[in-house]
């Protein structure tokens, strides 16, 4: 997917890291030359554990629009329990790509010809070291995978800055494991 | 350096690259990460400032303006019902002629409840002698904020820097951070021609007669009207003041340019579209589509609204067919308040051409409702064709009643 | 310890011009010419509007020869507040910020940024001058109008309820220092001014102020007005220090001796109290009669020591 | 921008007296010292004072004999009432106006 404008909505739970991990994207993406990101989160009374989405626009030029995403090139699903709660494939491009964190097996999967990417995050993300449920670090590199927009060195570089003073190493080798483990499908 | 971080850090960067002395602020949504990062800074020693926590607005605006009467630079930031809460503080700054700053973070106000961005809390104090600058992006409030000491502190009245709530204050997106070193160049330290002092004993802000009288030294003291007359000539005189602060700017950081508003496609343009905010970088999507199709319209991005530069805006509009206003607020019982300023200045400034622009209002977003593209497309595709019989008065989009 | 001052030992200087608007026989001009010799001439006072606005001149004369700042009526203790946040932030700390408010500046509207300055502790003097009412605006009642008093907004029957203790409000927030004082005691509001200024964080002092035209007196009477109500046991003057209560002066005096004068002699020497009955006054007697018991017995302890 | 000199912007006023004006205008009755009576004056050293202590208006100074400035006094009479002996008695303004009148 090489585009000079890629809109991606991140879905995850309040509490989960949806908003760092989407943060964690643009940066990486901002160095690799596209000047134009813009992140905008679910704004409002966000509760841990509630459904909440933020929008990714990334171009190679200044981005004007900051209203939500209604037609995405990418959904990232940061809990795949969701996929039964909402409709979150909403507005989902014809040739969009959307990126599951999931145990499932991928034939589980099929959203009208879509090209479908799946990663066990939560049990990679225990396996790099981290505890339980902290994996918007590794839902990235499931991404990185399975849109291949970006490479993994800036995102591991931009994964250590961010979480500098919390577990920089393993959140790094969590979003390594994900890219290795992730299966392209649907 | 660029980074990319919400439009709140990048207000907090601002104040601290500014050095103000004394911060006030009690929370509110959607201002809360700004203040929350200014205290971080604070609490880190990475910043050397005073931080109040206060225990209303009314007192944060209340430790900023003893503060600056001492001589301290200083610096609030609210939103909504917190500004309102401030509203008799505002009005006694700008009568004291002390240049705080104080970002608005700007959101809809009760009742009902809201926590979502319109611009009535700001547009509301607009009669309180303040400089009301609002802006569009991450970059605009960083500088926003450096050019708003100096330009307080030139005129000594007090800025407002308005952004909107969560569509800038809780956005990511990437933005110059300047070095410490140049903004130090740029922006010397306060230093007040009177601050309260032991030695050099005065009373401020005391009871004034309604008629002139004479002083200790046998001077002739003003009268309440005369310190008034003074505040809005000097407020008028601010609009050029902004010039000169906005070319320094430029002459130190590159950026800038466009103090009073900034247009986008509007050389040619019969038709304008005018508004305040990210909206009005929304609207540009919109242009480039109409443009598409062989309209020729632009937009006018009010930065400057308090004092109106009337004579700017007409100028900018000279040559429209049409105006067309888009607002998040309104002076309830008439118009946007926009509107009435943009008209007022097409008829003051205007007045010798035979044929004056038409002028449509559009009310939307109120409360945060979203603000679609298409909306805006169709609104202003339909005053663009439509010509000046299409809508008359005010006209509500994306309302579903 | 502190030595007591006379009136041989009080400064002699003035900060007070002569010729204020404040009402002949006003019972402030005695306490804030007082106070301002305790306090010197390094200290910025802040003010919000009231009686003592009118008193500090209007512009362009200040009879006031300190530095002071007029502030918004709510806003008193925030302002003290951020002055204070300037002077440290401009390295000046030696400089004292002194509030002078008056008890509806202080126990109605501007209570809550007062009660937020003392919980945060920030280092300055709060004074509440307590005239017992709106007296600036024509005699109002205010929190602390005492009950049964007529006002201009209690013109018949008189206030019906009890005055707001708010020395006991602002002893609740734990300051270093909490003490009553009257105007007709300027030596006891002298030292209490001159210590308070010494001791860190909100330090709260509260003066009984006798008003001529607002109690309904003759202007000669107002010292004899504050004795009487301090005499009575109607208003004790004390001070707080880490949480224990010590009467002082006039007061510690009533205490040791053990006798009160009867409160009826107060209400009778003022028309703001026409309206009060035999039974009334008599339940207020027997409420001060109550309130002295535990002193009455401390003073035995205090004698036999 | 003002066409007048004005010393200031803002209400910033200065110290000064006489604020309210000359309130010795004030009065309906002088206080008057009795020098005889008056126990500094009496004993010719620095004593009682109470006369100073309590004027609300800060117009008797502590001097043998106190003086009282009736420039600005306004009569409330509570120097006199305070006075310990009596020495300071109120006298009404008008005695003071005929005798003015007389010697013209």
């Amino acid at each position: 997917m090489k585009k000079d404008k890629i809109d991606i909505r991140w879905h995850g739970r309040g509490g989960q890291g949806a908003i760092t991990a989407a943060k964690i994207v643009a940066k990486a993406m901002f160095v690799s030359g596209y000047p134009g990101v813009v992140m905008v989160p679910t704004f409002g009374t966000e509760r841990r554990g509630a459904p909440v989405f933020t929008s990714l626009k990334i171009s190679k030029e200044k981005i004007y629009d900051l209203s939500p995403i209604e037609k995405p090139d990418i959904i990232v699903v940061l809990d795949h329990v969701l996929l039964e709660e909402t409709n979150i494939v909403s507005g989902l491009k014809e040739d969009g790509l959307i990126v599951i964190n999931s145990p499932c097996s991928i034939d589980d999967y099929r959203f009208d010809g879509r090209v479908v990417a799946i990663a066990d995050v939560n049990s990679l993300s225990l396996k790099a070291g981290l505890p339980e449920g902290m994996i918007n670090s590794g839902i990235i590199g499931a991404f990185a995978k399975a849109s291949g927009i970006i490479g993994m060195e800036a995102l591991v570089e931009a994964i250590r800055e961010e979480f500098s003073d919390r577990r920089p190493d393993q959140n790094a080798q969590a979003a390594m494991l994900a890219y290795e483990n992730t299966i392209i499908g649907g | 350096m660029h980074i990319i971080e919400s439009g709140n850090v990048a207000a907090a960067l601002g104040v601290k690259l500014s050095r103000a002395q004394v911060i006030a602020a009690y929370p509110i949504t959607p201002q809360t990460p700004l203040t929350e990062k200014l205290s971080e800074f604070i609490e880190s020693d990475e910043m050397d400032a005073q931080y109040v926590p206060v225990e209303s607005e009314h007192s944060a605006l209340a430790v900023c303006i003893a503060a600056s009467s001492t001589g301290a630079r200083a610096f609030t930031a609210t939103s909504a019902n917190g500004l309102l809460y401030m509203h008799e503080q505002i009005h006694w700054a700008a009568g004291a002629r002390l240049p705080l700053v104080m970002c608005v973070v700007n959101r809809g106000v009760g009742a009902p409840w809201t926590i979502w961005n319109d611009h009535q809390d700001s547009i509301s104090q607009r009669d309180t002698g303040w400089i009301q600058i609002y802006v569009n992006d991450h970059q605009q409030i960083i500088d926003g904020v450096i050019k708003a000491f100096m330009l307080a502190e030139e005129v000594m009245i007090p800025v407002m820097l308005c952004y909107d709530g969560y569509l800038l204050s809780h956005t990511y997106m990437p933005f110059d951070v300047p070095d410490q070193e140049h903004v130090d160049a740029f922006l010397p330290p306060y230093n007040p021609a009177y601050a309260l002092d032991p030695s050099r004993p005065a009373n401020l802000n005391t009871v004034t007669l309604p008629d002139v009288r004479v002083d200790t030294k046998g001077r002739l003291a003003h009268g309440y009207m005369e310190i008034r007359y003074l505040l809005q000539e000097d407020l008028k005189g601010a609009i050029d003041v902004m010039d000169h602060v906005d070319e320094r700017f430029k002459g130190y950081f590159g950026r800038g340019g466009d103090p009073h508003y900034e247009t986008y496609r509007c050389e040619d343009a019969r038709f304008i579209a005018v508004g305040l905010g990210s909206l009005s970088y929304h609207l540009r999507e919109v242009i480039d589509r109409l443009r598409d199709e062989g309209i020729r319209a632009g937009i006018m991005s009010i930065h400057l609204y308090r004092p109106f530069p009337a004579l700017a805006v007409a100028e900018g509009l000279a040559e429209a067919e049409g105006v067309i206003v888009f607002e998040k607020a309104l002076s309830y019982g008439y118009e946007g308040a926009l509107c009435s300023d943009v008209k007022a200045a097409l008829y003051a400034q205007n007045g010798s051409r035979k044929k004056r622009p038409f002028v449509h209002n559009y009310i939307l977003g109120l409360g945060g409702r979203e603000i679609k593209t298409l909306e805006l497309y169709e609104a202003l595709h339909r005053s663009c064709t439509g010509g000046s019989k299409a809508q008359d008065g005010l006209t509500w989009i994306g309302l579903k009643i | 310890m502190h030595t007591k001052t006379t009136i041989l030992s009080l400064p002699e200087e003035e900060f007070v011009n002569p010729g204020t608007r404040a009402c002949s026989g006003c019972g402030l001009g005695i306490a804030y010419r007082i106070a301002l010799k305790a306090l010197g001439r390094n200290t910025i006072l802040v003010v919000p509007p009231s009686c003592l606005t009118v008193l500090q001149g209007l512009y362009p004369v200040a009879a006031t020869k300190l530095a002071s700042l007029n502030v918004t009526f709510a806003s008193t203790a925030a302002a003290s507040t951020g002055m204070l946040a300037a002077l440290k932030a401009l390295g000046k700390q030696d400089i004292k910020v002194v509030a002078w408010a008056g008890d509806g500046g202080t126990a109605d509207i501007g209570l809550q940024a007062l009660s937020g300055a003392a919980e945060r502790g920030d280092n300055f003097l709060f004074i509440c001058y307590d005239n017992e009412g709106y007296m600036n605006t024509g005699v109002q009642r205010s929190g602390t109008t005492p009950q049964w008093a007529i006002t201009a907004n209690t013109p018949i029957k008189g206030k019906l309820q009890q005055k707001k203790d708010v020395p006991a409000i602002m002893t609740a927030h734990n300051l270093s220092y909490v003490a009553t004082c009257s105007a007709s005691y300027p030596l006891d509001l002298f030292d209490k001014v001159s210590k308070a200024v010494t001791l860190p964080g909100v330090k709260y002092i509260h003066i009984q102020i006798p008003c001529p035209p607002g109690w309904g007196f003759e202007p000669r009477y107002a010292v004899k007005l504050g004795k009487l109500a301090v005499e009575t046991g109607l208003f004790e003057l004390y001070e707080v220090e880490h949480s224990e209560i010590r009467l002082t002066g006039a007061s510690r005096k009533i205490a040791d001796k053990r006798s009160l004068v009867p409160v009826a002699e107060f209400f009778k020497a003022q028309s703001r109290f026409r309206i009060m009955n035999t039974s009334q006054i008599e339940e207020i007697q027997e409420r001060i009669n109550q309130k002295w018991v535990g002193s009455f017995e401390t003073a035995e302890d205090t004698d036999a020591s | 921008m003002g066409t007048r000199q004005y010393g200031h912007k803002t209400s910033h006023s200065e110290p000064g007296p006489g604020d309210g004006g000359r309130t010795g205008s004030w009065r309906v009755a002088r206080p008057i010292l009795d020098a005889n009576t008056c126990i500094p004056a009496k004993r010719g050293t620095a004593s009682c004072f109470i006369c100073w202590l309590y004027c609300p208006d800060g117009v008797i100074t502590r001097t043998i004999p106190p003086k009282i400035d009736y420039e600005y006094c306004k009569g409330c009479g509570i120097c006199a009432e305070e006075c310990p002996t009596k020495a300071i008695t109120m006298v009404e303004e008008s005695c003071f106006v005929q005798t003015k009148e007389r010697k013209r």
